[in-house]
């Protein structure tokens, strides 16, 4: 019997007479979901009519088939003239599975949105002025893109440069009221984030405190210690 | 060849599937898979349940056919021998009075833990068909033919507390102060570095080998460096005898130091 | 203060709390149903667990959907902790173009398979005990490479040698839920045949190996409910 129908799948239709009535169709229903389940692309009406028994009527199984999973997660699709099982469309998202990862923000991330925040506006030659190094784009691009941080009123002094400052949804990460709730340098070594050593004389940091003059009267003299 | 014992059974089919089961025998030797499938097959001669056999019967087959397959030249592998020269020794022990003198398993026991082992290679022989039998995958039945992979999203998530924040702003603003304070360390090698060199290094030491050729690079040629290299080191194998990890030994005042990893 | 739900997020349960309930069981069905039609693999109800909404109860899904399947042309089938939609084996004679031609088993291989599977956890020496004969490498390396046997823990004795289990893959071809439905695995061990039988002292010819004494831990016990 099944020779038969695998030679069909090969040329073309050297079928002999049925031997046998076809199956029910309930059978010829299973028969094709099962075809369609295993197969790795989509299978044609011809083809299907070439692996199921003589005389099944796949067309017809088909739109049973298809009536039947109407509502189910997977549905039958017509690709072309072919069929196949995907995934209902409103369940795609399950196909996605989303990680999510923690990572502390990078020492440079948070020491240019400590700046800012202690700073705040704060122009970017500022910022490097202060960490001693160059800012690279990325940093400040990912505190822009976390939206703790955003573009502030440009300096009004030579090359209008712009500023930064940080956001509410800063203030709401870090659980401030606001920027002016952070707290001094006095008050961290009053909490032993500092070390509680004396300044060794001449040693103070000097260009950190020639902060240019800006007109909005900065927040620098808010955290004097 | 035939087998006497084989031609008497009777006239029925059986007898010429069992003598031609016996000449197979002969000629066929590598089809075995080892004296205990041989033993297997000559069992079946016997037509009784495998908890009933007659192991002498079965050793006088399988020494009847080995002697046959000599005078046939036909080369058996050794542990074919092996087990004839077993199983000549199981058959006198059947056949003689037990030795009051000797002492360990009786003959009988040996005979059944022999019958024990045919039963059970039939009985995993027999299961193995069983499995075989069974719907296979890719043969019976099928898995998905189109799979979805699941695509995994990395969401990755920058967190920050307060207190880095206020660390970090801490540490920009006071970063000058204690430069003065950071001590030169460029000479010294501590015995923590040591022992963590050394523990990675450990697995390697099987045979004795000199404490000097662990000296990291860069240590061995300066003598202030190899001085206190040679301290760290010394006093990380101690650490390391003490836990039991290596062993330690010196031929001679100031010969070389040699350990080697401690095998239990 | 954000500290400590910050740090909550980070590792351990990267999940928020649910935000709505978990969707009805029909809809869990669908969801179970579109997941495993996906993937060709068996999915573990842990995955399942994963992937569907928080709340959600997979266990309970599975076993209506193996109803809704059992007279289908696919079924939904137990695999170990695993499930998985395979054709339903009376159609198999449909399937003849998904065939994959696998290699043939030798006589060796199989058995030694079969004496893994009955004898799990089991060493080398008592297969060779066993078969009365050596296991080549080449059986091992065979059947570890069709991903049907796997190393188990080393056994505690002398020489803690390696022993070899079954695995999962191994059920799923055999279309197995577990070990325990192996056929006639009850008869077998009802006959003593699955004993680790230790050899009558002295007794030195036809053995293999010296094989180590077994500290009790096969298949025997390993199937006691």
């Amino acid at each position: 019997m099944s020779d038969a129908s695998d030679n069909a799948t090969g040329r073309g239709a050297e079928r002999e007479e049925p031997l046998f009535d076809a199956p029910p169709m309930a059978e010829q229903e299973r028969m094709v979901e099962a075809i369609l389940f295993a197969s790795a692309e989509a299978v044609t009406l011809r083809e299907l009519e070439a692996r199921l028994p003589l005389g099944a009527d796949p067309a017809e199984a088909l739109v049973s088939l298809r009536t039947r999973y109407e509502t189910r997660g997977v549905r039958l699709v017509r690709v072309g003239d072919a069929w196949a099982f995907r995934t209902a469309p409103d369940l795609g998202h399950l196909m996605h599975k989303e990680t999510v990862e923690t990572r502390k923000l990078s020492r440079a991330a948070i020491e240019t949105l400590a700046i800012i925040a202690y700073h705040q506006p704060c122009t970017r030659a500022e910022i490097e002025e202060i960490r001693g190094v160059a800012v690279s784009r990325g940093t400040v691009d990912q505190l822009i893109e976390l939206e703790w941080i955003r573009f502030g009123r440009r300096r009004m002094t030579p090359g209008r440069p712009v500023t930064f400052v940080v956001t509410e949804s800063f203030l709401d990460h870090f659980g401030l009221e606001s920027a002016r709730d952070l707290p001094g340098l006095k008050e961290l070594r009053a909490a032993g984030l500092l070390d509680n050593r004396p300044l060794p004389v001449g040693m103070g940091g000097p260009q950190v405190e020639e902060e240019e003059e800006d007109e909005g009267g900065g927040q620098s003299e808010l955290f004097e210690d | 060849m035939s087998d006497d014992r084989w031609d008497q059974t009777d006239t029925e089919e059986d007898s010429v599937a069992a003598r031609l089961a016996a000449e197979a025998l002969i000629v066929d030797v590598d089809g075995f898979e080892g004296p205990l499938d041989l033993l297997l097959t000559l069992s079946r001669t016997q037509k009784v349940d495998l908890r009933k056999i007659s192991v002498l019967q079965l050793a006088e087959q399988y020494l009847s056919f080995v002697n046959k397959a000599k005078a046939l030249r036909i080369e058996l592998a050794a542990d074919y021998l092996v087990m004839a020269a077993w199983l000549a020794f199981l058959k006198s022990r059947l056949l003689l009075p037990p030795d009051p003198e000797d002492e360990g398993p009786s003959a009988e026991d040996l005979a059944a833990h022999l019958a024990f082992q045919l039963e059970r290679l039939q009985a995993m022989r027999e299961a193995a068909a069983q499995l075989m039998a069974r719907d296979q995958k890719g043969r019976d039945f099928f898995g998905r033919g189109v799979t979805e992979d699941v695509q995994r999203i990395r969401v990755v998530k920058y967190t920050a507390s307060l207190l880095d924040l206020m660390q970090g702003y801490a540490r920009i603003r006071t970063r000058d102060e204690f430069r003065p304070f950071v001590m030169d360390r460029d000479h010294v090698f501590t015995m923590e570095q040591a022992l963590d060199r050394m523990r990675g290094l450990i697995g390697y030491a099987g045979e004795w080998t000199d404490l000097v050729s662990y000296l990291p690079d860069g240590w061995q040629l300066d003598p202030g460096r190899r001085r206190s290299a040679t301290a760290a080191h010394f006093a990380a194998i101690l650490e390391l005898a003490k836990r039991g990890q290596i062993e330690v030994r010196q031929g001679e005042t100031f010969a070389p130091i040699e350990i080697r990893k401690k095998t239990e």
